[in-house]
């Protein structure tokens, strides 16, 4: 097997090994595309963090598909593991208590952590971070919070409805700006060029649709996945 | 007008986050928005390739940003197989409401019909993808909801069907990002009709060669071609009938048409390396005609019998694009689409068998013929079309794939494409036999009644489209030969 | 440095794609075959990333008074989608893993050989 | 073009994944890959990639670390 692996690794290695040089100006990595998103990204999209325009003005079709990967991704889990909704099973008894200091300290925590996932959310447009990275780790906050208040899926810190609800936030927030920037700028995806404002709001709206949305999906996957 | 291209993949992207929330305490609803959806791409498909016809392919930018900076959907013959799979989906899902009552629980349904959405609007943005790496997440998009569906069944055997077909999948879908990142840090753009004139402009040596093995070895796996075709069989057998039938009839093609659709990169390649591949695809397609054949013959599963026909018929689509000659990269192409209504039709019609005796295995569906004679009209319309009788839509594809083998002075594998043909002509022999001119081996059969209406509607409506396939066999033919001649082997 | 060995992160990630699919094939624990499948994913996502680099070049955010060459930033919106679309797959993997074990009761895919 | 920091990096990084190879005890294993996405997320962040390794540290060690660790808690512990 090891053999097998290693005479598949000499041709990657030799292709490989003829690219150009990593961080060569001259490659043409730097050339075509990536160079004219550094000259014209910033007035094109008005987001300074080019990998922000890239990835939603430019390219916000592939993000509209990865958004909805990640709504598959739990679809999937429920239907693999969604169990029936009377007989959850009971919370294992043998779960060790939390103790006091863990579930005082994290109380406390909780504002700081959402305050910083929401400013990685709304500032990404110009400073590194974004809806993904923001919707993460507001994910991970209601994780905790749900493991410390011992929510699990009988009374769950989002209540069903409106947890089906803002887990499909991602999708249907790019459906809406799509239309919308079809209505205004006559192609689907595009951003208006006239009202400045106008091309802002959407990225944000945007952004705030992904991190809502990723919030949801992370809460919805441990649930499913801790199965109580 | 051509504003419908972004919205055929978006549409059912869209119903798809909607079901669940629609539909949380009535299945049924996420079910209607699943048709609606189908419906609409379907409707859409019709007009753009409509449009097609007329004034031949076109493109749109999405986001209005031109072609190199931003993504570009293209939509060219290949694309034109939208119709096949909006129209194949409308009537898998119209059959799965009742299937699914009996095989999904009731609070997973809503989930099952999104991962539906998912599904068709991933293969739907895959087939009009006109960018590397937007091709790249549509057939994630696609994968993702396919490795579920296989699983949603439930039963012993799913969940590890699943998992491996996951596992096969996700290796190949990281030999292709692999070589979608060798062509970017070859070319600087992701645009394929920009990289391919980029690539030749400044002359493919190693990586380019490199990026032609990883697509070809990633592409192939996700056709499931014969050394890499073990994870099909348990899938595809074990997943609910109305997902066997787009598993085996749309998804599976991804590998092929993605295949199609990165060819023109490498035509600036030098002949050594594309002539390699062409070889090898080429006895890899003969070997797995006979293989998928034989493996079928020795199945007492019908869903089996079916999984291992659809490895065989990859070989058939494999030898004749292998065979870099026109004539036979057509038939290739056209018995993309042609098995893709075959194998659901077969699958569709098995499903209903399933359905309503609860047997799998030939003996036991012994006498089948008497007590549901439209279900096994339409599936002895679709064996007949799978072994390639002339009316039927089968005949075409095979019938230029051997052409184009003896045109192209390669007459061992026209051999091998007979000696295919009559290794199935056998074991459906077999299949008729027992729903025919066996007496029931088991006393339930007497009592089981014919599948119900909106189960069989749409087998005897996809049974009645192979034979129409075949009659007008001309117009997909006459609607590919132009691309074909485009490829760089097959011109 | 001899031009022959310049592209030494390129081996050294083409080094962890083996490693990574060693542990797909030959181990036999789902988990672990899942964790192979990481490995995997994330060299191909650190060759694309290396490619975008560029000599003592900064992060493509155009602050005020932030100048130099730039790393080019379509890679990092290729890298960004595909760790979401390995996550994806990681939990449904997960999915998988949890109910072949409650089906199977074993997740070593020898013993489950038997099983089918 | 390699400097130092980025050969320990990578020795680091081949060092972690061998160690996942070879541990038989799947919540080690689960740590040490969590580690590597670390030690992956400082490699990018030095490459002037400061997005994606935010991203790999929440996802890829985040999130994915948790995944596993409700997976193992619900099958095994030990690779037989």
């Amino acid at each position: 097997m090891a053999l097998a692996i290693a005479a598949a690794a000499v041709p990657m290695l030799a292709g490989v090994m003829a690219l150009p040089r990593p961080g060569d100006p001259a490659a043409p990595v730097h050339a075509r595309v990536a160079a004219h998103v550094v000259a014209h990204g910033a007035e094109e999209t008005g987001a300074e963090n080019l990998v922000t325009a890239v990835l939603l003005a430019y390219r916000g079709y592939d993000t509209f598909g990865e958004v909805t990967v990640m709504f598959a991704a739990l679809a999937a889990v429920m239907t693999v593991l969604a169990p029936r909704p009377r007989e959850r099973s009971p919370e294992p008894a043998d779960g060790v208590a939390i103790s006091p200091v863990v579930v005082f300290v994290i109380r406390l925590l909780a504002p700081f952590i959402a305050a910083f996932a929401v400013l990685v959310v709304l500032r990404g447009n110009v400073s590194p971070g974004g809806g993904f990275q923001g919707g993460v780790m507001l994910g991970a906050l209601l994780v905790l919070l749900s493991v410390v208040t011992g929510r699990g899926n009988e009374r769950p810190l989002l209540e069903p409805r409106l947890a089906s609800w803002l887990q499909a936030a991602g999708p249907l927030t790019f459906t809406l700006v799509a239309l919308l920037g079809f209505a205004t700028a006559g192609a689907v995806l595009a951003l208006p060029a006239d009202p400045a404002w106008a091309r802002g709001a959407m990225l944000l709206a945007l952004e705030l649709g992904i991190g809502v949305g990723t919030a949801a999906i992370i809460l919805g996957l441990f649930l499913q996945m801790r199965g109580w | 007008m051509e504003h419908w291209l972004p919205l055929v993949a978006m549409a059912p992207l869209a119903a798809a986050a909607l079901a669940p929330a629609l539909g949380r305490g009535r299945p049924a609803l996420a079910w209607g928005l699943g048709v609606i959806a189908a419906a609409w791409s379907l409707l859409a498909a019709v007009l753009l390739t409509r449009r097609l016809v007329l004034e031949g392919p076109f493109s749109y930018a999405m986001g209005g940003w031109p072609a190199p900076y931003g993504i570009e959907l293209r939509f060219d013959a290949l694309s034109a197989a939208t119709v096949f799979v909006a129209l194949i989906y409308l009537l898998v899902l119209v059959y799965s409401r009742r299937y699914a009552e009996a095989a999904i629980p009731a609070h997973r349904r809503s989930w099952y019909y999104s991962l539906l959405m998912v599904n068709l609007g991933g293969l739907v943005g895959f087939v009009c993808a006109g960018d590397l790496f937007n091709l790249f997440v549509f057939m994630e998009l696609a994968s993702v909801s396919s490795y579920a569906l296989v699983a949603a069944g439930g039963g012993r055997v799913a969940a590890l069907a699943a998992l491996k077909y996951l596992l096969a999948g996700a290796v190949s879908s990281v030999l292709i990002l692999f070589s979608i990142g060798v062509l970017h840090a070859l070319t600087g753009s992701l645009n394929i009709a920009d990289v391919a004139a980029r690539l030749a402009a400044t002359g493919a040596g190693a990586p380019a060669a490199l990026a032609l093995g990883g697509l070809t070895a990633g592409f192939m796996v996700k056709a499931a071609l014969f050394p890499l075709h073990l994870w099909l069989p348990d899938a595809h057998a074990s997943a609910p009938s109305p997902v066997s039938a787009i598993l085996s009839g749309l998804v599976v093609n991804i590998g092929i048409i993605g295949w199609l659709r990165i060819l023109p990169i490498f035509s600036g390649l030098e002949t050594m390396a594309l002539g390699m591949v062409y070889e090898a695809l080429a006895w890899l397609g003969a070997v797995a005609i006979i293989a998928g054949a034989l493996a079928a013959l020795f199945q007492q599963d019908i869903k089996l019998m079916l999984a291992y026909s659809t490895v065989s018929n990859i070989g058939y689509i494999v030898l004749g694009l292998g065979l870099a000659h026109p004539v036979a990269a057509t038939g290739a192409t056209v018995h993309v689409l042609n098995h893709a209504l075959i194998k659901s039709t077969l699958f569709l019609a098995a499903g209903a068998l399933i359905h309503q005796t609860g047997y799998r295995t030939l003996h036991d569906l012994r006498g089948a013929g008497r007590v549901m004679p439209w279900t096994c009209l339409a599936l002895s319309i679709g064996v007949l079309a799978v072994v390639g009788l002339p009316p039927t839509a089968g005949f075409l594809g095979k019938w230029y794939i051997a052409l184009g083998a003896l045109e192209a002075g390669r007459p061992v594998f026209a051999v091998a494409l007979l000696a295919g043909a009559l290794l199935i002509f056998f074991y459906y022999v077999r299949i008729l036999n027992a729903f025919y001119f066996r007496a029931p081996a088991q006393e339930r059969m007497l009592s089981v009644r014919e599948a119900p209406l909106s189960m069989l509607l749409p087998v005897l409506l996809l049974a009645a489209l192979c034979v129409l396939g075949g009659l007008f066999g001309r117009w997909p033919i006459d609607l590919l030969a132009p691309l074909v001649r485009q490829l760089p082997g097959g011109g | 440095m001899p031009s022959g060995l310049q592209n030494l992160d390129y081996a050294a990630f083409v080094v962890l794609f083996c490693i990574g699919l060693y542990m797909v094939l030959a181990r036999s624990n789902l988990v672990k075959k899942l964790l192979g499948l990481n490995i995997m994913e994330t060299a191909v996502f650190a060759f694309i990333v290396t490619s975008g680099m560029v000599d003592d070049g900064t992060a493509p955010i155009l602050g005020n008074g932030v100048a130099g060459p730039f790393a080019s930033p379509l890679p990092h919106a290729l890298i960004l989608t595909g760790i979401v679309v390995a996550v994806s797959i990681t939990a449904l993997a997960l999915a998988l893993i949890v109910e072949i074990h409650r089906q199977c009761g074993t997740i070593e895919a020898d013993e489950l050989k038997g099983a089918e | 073009m390699s400097e130092f920091f980025d050969l320990v990096m990578l020795a680091l990084l081949i060092g972690m994944a061998l160690a996942v190879a070879r541990t038989r005890d799947l919540l080690a294993a689960v740590i040490l890959f969590s580690g590597y996405s670390l030690v992956m997320c400082l490699l990018w962040q030095h490459r002037g990639a400061p997005d994606v390794a935010m991203t790999e540290a929440a996802v890829g060690a985040g999130v994915t670390t948790i995944l596993f660790l409700l997976a193992i808690g619900r099958t095994g512990r030990r690779e037989r």
